[in-house]
């Protein structure tokens, strides 16, 4: 199978979000660093980003079937912005975190432990 | 006519009144008692100024009756004279007219209409109550006129004062019954109590202190209890007693009857143990109480079955309702149809229809008639009790505890003698062989109290062993069919019974001892007394003149040997009652003569008791003498007249429909009429009872008198049956050793049952119940507290543990998230699968 | 139903003590003079308020009065209480419950008067003798049987306290008994009450019947509501009217219905009803809390025990037992009079044992009550008597009267030892003598009341003995000797302690120097109690003109029932029996003829119900006989 | 028959493998402040897969709002937090595995979803025209321009519309029915513009500086 020769369909972009995803998630789950965390954060958006364009995309679906449409772009959209929203308040949340600790270890923020 | 109308309410207003009087003095004195005079002494005045007052009421209206119908005499001798016979027709008419005579106005007159109702049972309560609310008026009415062929037409009032329970149709009730019999009872009763009372205020004088010694009760130290006077308490008790004793006498029907029967007891009680310091008078007043509460258990039973099946206690017709009388004596065969309904019960049960014919044949098959006996003997019952027949005299001797005068009074003429008035009176239910039970008891009890009375030689109890004698006496003439025998007898021995008992209350009072071993030759330092108990010593053994004329006592006596040696004619096999009979009485002659020359004859035994001995003040003697008078000449006929004790009492012989036994075909009441009319039986036992008389005197006399035999030697020879009679019979340790030890025994077994089995399973339920609870507790704390709190424990180890994974570590919850997800994913996958699967 | 004034002036009666023991609250507690009197004002108020209803004030219909000769409800009235279980406020007297309401308050006036020796605790002693009154007060005026189950319990626990904190040595092992034991009681009488409730149905009776029994209206358009909808489709309309289910207990089948070894709800009710009653009264063998409780209780709680609270068992057995289920009591009619008659033998038996006084007394209440369960319990209103219902009427009025007498003469021997005991501070019979000497007042008013328990005459205790006594005869012979046997019994051990502690020379136990003569507040106690004693023994219609009319008509209707109900459904039986043991006979002979022939023969005596039992017992073949259901007790007829 | 090869294809794969590459770097990077360019390459790629699967519009605001403003954002917050330069925070070798695990997993499941559905496999094919033999052009390359992969897609007009709350891209769809819910997106921009402004006054508010506030 030749994947230049064939045209690509959802599934591709999925595959590509599920990647994007796993290392968002992976990201998340090793980084001690909560600047890396909050990029893990971004990398799993934008998988998720990437399965909403590609379930609204007409240039991925074949003619006739049911697709999101603009909605997924316009979903797509909200995400980017909420996320760029949560960015700013992450960051604000971490310098605060800094300023009291001095540090933005998250095992150091471990004060809610059961 | 007029005259009969007005003494229908009049006799019984004044007798009421005379039993009421003493009621009244009770209450006063109880009231005010202590406050009567110094120490009381004016009680005494009191109650005697009451019994007085009865007296005057009952002998004015004794005279009223005599004076309204006459003695009619049915008399000894000639009870089929054609005059009399005339006389008793015309009564008889009199009486059947006499409610149309009622004045329509008067409210007699609701009472005639109900005597025309038939059963009374629509008659509705308004009218009962018009009729109840007057109390003391009475009707008069004739006892079963449907049986006047049998016997002239008694003259009897009945009524109801009022009532103590009452439904539609029965009725318990404060009535009144009065023949010529109660009328006579009452002026016996009231004189002899008005001589008692007069006597009691010299023989209780000594009450009259404030500090009194009474050398017979020793306390623990040995000295004398000294105690305050209780002169007015002794009034007041003897007017209770002259009260309770007068409503027996007066009584309408068998319940007030026992009301007072009850009240006498209680009374004699109270005055028994008069000296309720002295153990031996209480002990003696609670066994005087008890034994009797065994004779009324007795008699309960007679009230029940009389009650079950009649329905009613009234000796006469009330108001219309039948009496005992009436049901028992109009009814075919003596048996009522009350009783038989009750008897056939089980047939009835099972659906046979009490109908006429079906009666009539349940009566030929004596159904009831085991009732009819019931009755009878339970009645009777009652009357061994208070007239201290033989399986319970005990009480009597015992009860001469109490004060003389009481046991003059009580003990010797009325109380005791209440049983022999209740059979006479309730004689028409009484069939052959209750009689013949009656007979025996009579006969063994005068047999056995007569030898007793041999060998005592307290001076009161022999008197009181002679009295339970003579009882016997009255209840065999009652058995065998003398019911004016029995009667009369009851009349005579309350006077020289009484007499002889106050007479040896004077000897008391002078000795201070009762033991007669210690007196002798008193008659010179007492000679009223000594010669007033001779009189009295010679009517109770009926001496006199054959055929010409005698003491009381001879007249009656002779009456009783007559009837039961025409008794023992007409029954052969019962004969050995005649032999009783005429054994008793030269018993009787020998023990009181023994009395009598123990006492007042010979030399003085003791020296010091007949130095101090003195006569007694004329406050006593006084009665003494007019007992003395009423013992002599009681009996005689006044001269001219008709009117003699015997004719008296003779009028108010009641109807009995029952001469034959049921149960014992061969056994035959005969007439009374009989044995007087019989000249044969009249004279034979005429001379047997002087003869035996006369031999009891002589063989005294030879003992005591003139000392020509020694009693000594005679007791040295015999030393176990003077044991034997000395501890009478053995009877008082039997009773003991089979009834009282018994009964303790069992009260103590049912107190240690209540205490060691009921209370031991109680309690041991209780501990069981705690040993359960403790294990339950146990379980509680181990098992099931256990298993909750190891659910505790473990949901708290889980959450601990869980609390673990709440690490706080961000990265850990992106695992966790990741695994969760994942596992969502195969978790879904596999169900999807099964889904798919399935359909 | 009911007027208001009515309804105030019967829950005045009731709640005035309850309202008075409130008010103590405010009282300090060292104001003990004032609490008493306080208290003592509360009851003189209750008193004064229940005499108020036999005064007869003028010709006023409205007024509120206790008519005499009336067998009806009279001041009834009904008001809603817990409307969603048919509980309802209804309270009303008659003829049963007047004269042990006048009692109650009578002996409530004495017993707080005796109560002035108390000096423990002064102020909840009040407050639990006030509650305690109000309970006993509401459980004869209640005509609910959920109220009346609530006063019953109400009464309970004051009295398990002031045995239990007031009482002698081992007052808490005689409080917890007393307790447990009424419990019991109480718990069977719930079990009855409920079982009873969920079986009635108010749809069963005409709407005469209803108004007759109280029922309110609005009830009674229910009840036509739900005669309207097609059977299938009703409901039963429950109740706990007291009238009510004794309409229903009598006139319908709805208590019949067999429930537990093949006996009726009635008969499982009756018996429940009856051992919790019994408890109350007590009667062998559930008698043992008494003496241990009279002996522990302070006086004036032996007098309210002895003088009221007994009585409330045989109030029950009467108002409740008997009406509403007839039934039961028929068939354990034997049952109940021979309890009745063991209690009065075995207690009697008891007390003639007894060494301690006050233990002795207490045994001559439970003797005594025995006269009251068996003259309840003498139903001769059978066939064999023609259904002649006086004799039971007799037995009932009098084991009423003997109610009213015994609260009257037990109350006032407590009282008597009370006044001995304070004196001297033993109770030991032998230890006693020569009081007459000492205490003449007392020892006289002492042996009046004694000799009114021995049922003199003249004194309240020989009328009701006597008619119980007297109709026992009709019921049974043997039983009827067995209670009269009980007068010798009672003589002696009421003489005997008389001898024990009033006669003799002179007093045998310590504190001899303490035995002054009775205070006034004492004489003033005893003396009202020995009026009464002699009043009502000589003048028993004051009483039995309030009671004899109900007690008649109730017994009345039993005996109706019993002719109409009872007795063809016991012939039912005993054919359905005779056609079984036909039945039995031809399959045990039915090979030849000849043996069929002979045992139609030999069953023949059995069958015929014409022949007397005796005929039929001794004429029976053995082998029938064996096959036979044994003769059921309860139609088996007295033996002579 | 031949395929020719698809230039959007080739874009795409071009895109994809950067930006799992870098997404890849990311994971393992220790340094925070390579993490963050790697992360803006990776991102950058995802806005060509925007481009490609013809979301112009969001692809540009991925560029913009994320590698212009958010990556900025973010290494601010790197500059502003890391005192030290180059701070590196070890994380232990068993979490790495076990991270490697779980995420291995999920992409497994993910993946596996992703090639679940036959009609995703495979985009819309080329127009027939483009299938040739080998060798001949001309007719293929017209028939490719009109395939819409490689079409200018136009989708700012659209989406504006949408967040207006108008949905141009709808205007075909006649049935009411089915237009009744696409009534756009006016009120939830409009939240999100609130959001974002209380979001932006939050943060400033969180991340002043203390000891202004103390002095």
């Amino acid at each position: 199978m030749n994947l230049l020769t064939q045209p690509v369909g959802v599934s591709h972009y999925l595959v590509v979000g599920a990647v994007l995803f796993v290392c968002g998630v992976v990201c998340m789950a090793t980084k001690r660093n909560a600047l890396g965390v909050l990029m893990g954060i971004e990398l799993v958006l934008n998988g998720a980003n990437l399965n909403f364009i590609a379930f609204g995309s007409h240039v991925l679906n074949r003619a006739g079937a049911r697709t999101l449409g603009l909605d997924g772009q316009l979903i797509a959209l909200f995400v980017i912005v909420l996320a760029a929203a949560e960015a700013a308040i992450a960051l604000a949340i971490t310098l605060n975190y800094y300023n009291n600790q001095a540090t933005v270890d998250v095992d150091h923020a471990d004060e809610l432990r059961g | 006519m007029e005259q009969v109308d007005q003494l229908a309410s009049l006799v019984p207003l004044l007798l009421g009144g005379a039993w009421l009087l003493p009621l009244a003095s009770f209450t006063l004195i109880f009231l005010f008692g202590p406050k009567m005079g110094r120490h009381g002494r004016l009680a005494a005045y009191v109650a005697t100024g009451a019994i007085l007052g009865s007296f005057v009421l009952s002998i004015t209206s004794f005279t009223m009756w005599l004076a309204q119908h006459g003695v009619t005499g049915a008399p000894t001798h000639a009870s089929h004279d054609a005059e009399s016979q005339q006389a008793a027709a015309e009564k008889s008419r009199a009486f059947l007219l006499e409610p149309s005579t009622f004045d329509p106005a008067a409210n007699h007159f609701t009472s005639v209409a109900y005597r025309t109702d038939d059963h009374h049972e629509e008659a509705g309560d308004d009218a009962d109550h018009l009729q109840n609310d007057h109390h003391g008026h009475g009707t008069g009415t004739s006892d079963h006129g449907h049986a006047a062929h049998q016997a002239p037409e008694k003259v009897v009032y009945t009524g109801s004062w009022y009532p103590l329970y009452r439904s539609k149709t029965l009725l318990i009730d404060i009535g009144y019954y009065i023949d010529i019999l109660t009328v006579s009872i009452f002026c016996m009763v009231t004189l002899i109590a008005s001589c008692i009372h007069f006597y009691s205020i010299g023989y209780m004088h000594e009450e009259l202190t404030d500090e009194l010694v009474d050398n017979e009760c020793k306390l623990p130290d040995g000295t004398s209890l000294r105690r305050r006077g209780r002169f007015h308490r002794f009034f007041q008790y003897l007017s209770l007693f002259c009260f309770s004793m007068l409503g027996l006498v007066i009584a309408g029907n068998v319940a007030m009857v026992f009301v007072f029967w009850e009240l006498v007891g209680i009374c004699s009680y109270l005055l028994i143990g008069f000296y309720r310091e002295r153990h031996s008078a209480s002990t003696a007043a609670n066994k005087a109480f008890i034994v009797n509460r065994v004779g009324d258990f007795g008699m309960i039973i007679g009230l029940m079955a009389l009650w079950g099946s009649l329905g009613t206690f009234a000796f006469g017709d009330v108001d219309g309702r039948p009496g005992v009388f009436t049901l028992v004596t109009q009814a075919p065969g003596g048996i009522p149809n009350g009783m038989v309904r009750l008897a056939a019960y089980d047939q009835i049960e099972a659906g046979v229809q009490p109908t006429d014919e079906q009666l009539a044949i349940w009566r030929e098959q004596h159904l009831g008639y085991g009732l009819l006996i019931v009755a009878g003997l339970g009645i009777f019952c009652g009357c061994v009790g208070k007239s201290a027949q033989f399986p319970l005299h005990v009480w009597l001797p015992d009860a001469m505890e109490g004060p003389t005068p009481v046991s003059a009074l009580i003990h010797a003429a009325t109380m005791v003698a209440a049983g022999v008035y209740l059979v006479g009176r309730f004689y028409p239910v009484f069939s052959p062989e209750v009689l013949l039970v009656i007979a025996y008891i009579g006969a063994i009890t005068l047999f056995l109290a007569a030898t007793i009375a041999i060998a005592a030689t307290d001076i009161k109890r022999v008197l009181a062993y002679s009295t339970v004698s003579q009882l016997g006496y009255m209840m065999l003439a009652l058995g065998v069919g003398g019911w004016l025998a029995g009667l009369f007898h009851l009349v005579t021995h309350a006077f020289f019974k009484a007499l002889l008992f106050l007479c040896s209350g004077s000897v008391i009072h002078a000795c201070h001892t009762n033991e007669m071993p210690l007196m002798g030759g008193l008659r010179k330092k007492m000679p009223w007394t000594a010669y007033t108990m001779l009189v009295g010593c010679l009517a109770i053994s009926g001496a006199g003149i054959p055929f010409v004329i005698g003491f009381s006592g001879y007249y009656s006596k002779d009456a009783i040997i007559a009837q039961v040696l025409s008794f023992s004619r007409a029954n052969p096999a019962h004969a050995p009652l005649y032999w009783v009979a005429a054994g008793g009485a030269a018993i009787t002659a020998f023990y009181m003569f023994r009395l009598w020359f123990m006492t007042f004859a010979g030399k003085p035994r003791d020296t010091h008791i007949y130095e101090h001995a003195h006569e007694s003040p004329k406050v006593m003697y006084v009665p003494l003498v007019i007992l003395a008078i009423f013992a002599t000449g009681v009996a005689w006929r006044v001269p001219g007249t008709n009117l003699s004790l015997a004719n008296l009492i003779e009028d108010g012989r009641p109807v009995t429909s029952m001469t034959d036994g049921v149960f014992w075909s061969s056994l035959r009441i005969p007439n009374e009429h009989l044995s007087h009319s019989d000249v044969g039986i009249h004279t034979t036992a005429t001379l047997v009872a002087f003869g035996t008389a006369l031999s009891g005197f002589l063989l005294a006399l030879l003992f005591y008198g003139t000392r020509t035999l020694n009693a000594e030697e005679v007791q040295q020879q015999f030393p176990r049956i003077h044991r034997f009679l000395i501890n009478r019979w053995y009877i008082d340790d039997l009773y003991w050793a089979i009834f009282v030890r018994p009964t303790h025994f069992i009260a103590q077994r049912v107190a240690a049952f209540d205490r060691q089995r009921i209370d031991w399973f109680i309690d041991s339920t209780a501990r069981w119940v705690r040993g359960l609870s403790r294990l339950d507790d146990l379980i509680d704390r181990y098992v099931v507290d256990g298993f909750v709190n190891l659910l505790a424990t473990w949901t708290y180890g889980i959450g601990l543990s869980l609390r673990r994974v709440q690490t706080g570590r961000l990265r850990q919850y992106v695992m966790f998230i990741a695994v969760g997800t994942v596992a969502l994913f195969v978790l879904a996958s596999f169900l999807w699968s099964y889904a798919m699967a399935g359909s | 139903m009911g007027s208001d004034a009515i309804v105030w002036f019967l829950s005045l009666i009731v709640f005035l003590p309850a309202l008075g023991a409130a008010a103590l609250v405010f009282f300090p507690r060292d104001r003990e003079d004032a609490i008493k009197l306080f208290s003592l004002a509360i009851t003189i108020a209750v008193f004064v308020l229940t005499i108020l209803l036999i005064i007869p004030t003028g010709g006023d219909g409205a007024s509120i009065r206790f008519a005499p000769h009336e067998a009806n409800m009279q001041l009834a009235f009904v008001r809603s209480w817990i409307p969603s279980f048919d509980i309802y406020y209804a309270m009303g007297l008659d003829g049963i419950s007047f004269p042990l309401l006048l009692l109650t308050s009578s002996l409530s006036v004495l017993a707080m008067w005796a109560s002035w020796g108390i000096t423990k605790q002064i102020k909840a002693y009040c407050m639990l003798f006030l509650v305690l009154e109000t309970g006993m007060l509401g459980i004869f005026l209640a005509l609910d049987f959920f109220l009346f189950y609530v006063f019953w319990e109400v009464m309970l626990l004051p009295m398990y306290f002031l045995i239990g904190v007031w009482g002698g040595p081992r007052r808490e092992y005689a409080a917890i008994k007393f307790f447990l034991y009424t419990l019991l009681g109480g718990v069977l009488m719930l079990i009855a009450l409920l079982m009873l409730y969920f079986n009635s149905d108010l749809t069963q009776l005409s709407r005469d019947q209803l108004a007759m029994s109280m029922v309110p209206e609005k009830t009674i358009v229910a009840v036509e509501a739900e005669g309207q909808k097609p059977p299938e489709l009703r409901q039963p309309i429950h109740t706990f009217n007291l009238l009510a289910l004794a309409t229903l207990g009598r006139e319908t089948g709805v208590f019949d219905r067999e429930i537990l070894l093949g006996r009726s709800i009635q008969w499982w009710a009756f018996l429940l009803l009856f051992i919790g009653f019994v408890i109350k009264v007590p009667s062998v063998p559930v008698h043992t809390w008494l003496p241990d409780a009279h002996v522990e209780a302070p006086t004036p709680i032996s007098m309210i025990l002895a003088g009221i609270l007994l009585k409330m068992g045989g109030y029950g057995i009467l108002r409740i037992c008997y009406p509403i289920c007839p039934d039961g009591g028929f068939d354990l009619r034997w049952v109940v009079c021979v309890v009745g008659a063991v209690s009065m033998v075995y207690g009697a038996f008891a007390a003639l044992a007894q060494k301690d006084f006050k233990r002795l007394v207490a045994y001559s209440s439970v003797s005594h009550m025995g006269y009251v369960v068996l003259g309840l319990g003498v139903w001769s209103a059978t066939q064999g008597n023609l259904f002649n219902p006086e004799y039971w009427q007799l037995g009932v009025n009098g084991a009423m009267f003997q109610m009213i007498a015994h609260g009257i003469s037990s109350a006032g021997m407590f009282f008597m030892v009370g006044v001995i005991y304070d004196r001297v501070h033993h109770r030991n019979l032998n230890e006693f003598g020569g009081l007459f000497a000492k205490m003449p007042v007392y020892s006289g008013l002492a042996t009046i009341i004694f000799f009114a328990g021995l049922g003199l005459p003249g004194l309240c205790g020989f009328i009701g003995e006597v008619l119980v006594v007297l109709s026992v005869w009709n019921f049974s012979y043997a039983l009827a000797v067995v209670a009269a046997s009980v007068v010798i019994l009672t003589a002696g051990y009421i003489l005997w302690t008389l001898q024990r502690v009033y006669l003799g020379p002179e007093y045998k136990g310590p504190h001899a120097d303490a035995l002054k003569p009775m205070t006034a507040r004492e004489i003033g106690i005893a003396v009202p109690l020995v009026v009464f004693a002699i009043l009502f023994g000589v003048y028993p219609q004051a009483v039995f003109n309030y009671m004899a009319p109900t007690v008649d008509q109730t017994i009345e209707q039993l005996a109706e029932w019993t002719r109409d109900v009872k007795t063809p459904r016991l012939q039912q039986e005993q054919s359905s029996e005779e056609s079984d043991v036909e039945k039995t006979a031809s399959r045990l002979f039915k090979n030849t003829p000849a043996e069929l022939d002979r045992a139609s023969h030999r069953a023949a005596p059995v069958v015929d119900v014409r022949q007397p039992r005796s005929l039929q017992r001794h004429g029976a073949a053995p082998l029938v006989e064996t096959t036979l259901r044994p003769i059921k007790a309860g139609a088996a007829s007295p033996d002579i | 028959m031949h395929s020719p090869i698809i230039w959007h294809s080739f874009f795409f794969l071009l895109f994809s493998i950067l930006a799992c590459a870098f997404a890849v770097a990311v994971v393992v990077t220790t340094n925070i402040v390579r993490m963050a360019f790697f992360l803006v390459v990776s991102l950058g790629s995802t806005a060509g897969l925007f481009f490609l699967a013809g979301a112009d519009m969001v692809g540009a605001m991925q560029l913009m709002i994320y590698v212009g403003g958010t990556l900025v954002l973010l290494i601010f917050g790197v500059m502003l937090t890391a005192q030290q330069p180059f701070v590196s925070m070890h994380t232990p070798s068993g979490e790495w595995i076990l991270a490697a695990i779980v995420g291995g997993s999920l992409l497994a499941v993910l993946l596996q979803v992703a090639w679940s559905v036959d009609a995703w496999t495979q985009g819309p094919p080329l127009p027939e025209a483009a299938y040739t033999r080998e060798g001949t052009q001309g007719n293929a390359s017209e028939a490719l321009a009109h395939d819409p992969r490689f079409a200018p897609s136009q989708t700012a007009t659209q989406l504006g519309f949408g967040l207006l709350g108008e949905r141009v891209d709808q205007l075909s769809v006649k049935d009411p029915e089915s237009r009744a819910g696409m009534s756009g997106y006016l009120l939830p921009f409009e939240i999100v513009s609130v959001h974002l402004l209380v979001v932006l006054v939050g943060a400033a508010y969180l991340a002043r500086a203390r000891y202004r506030a103390s002095e």
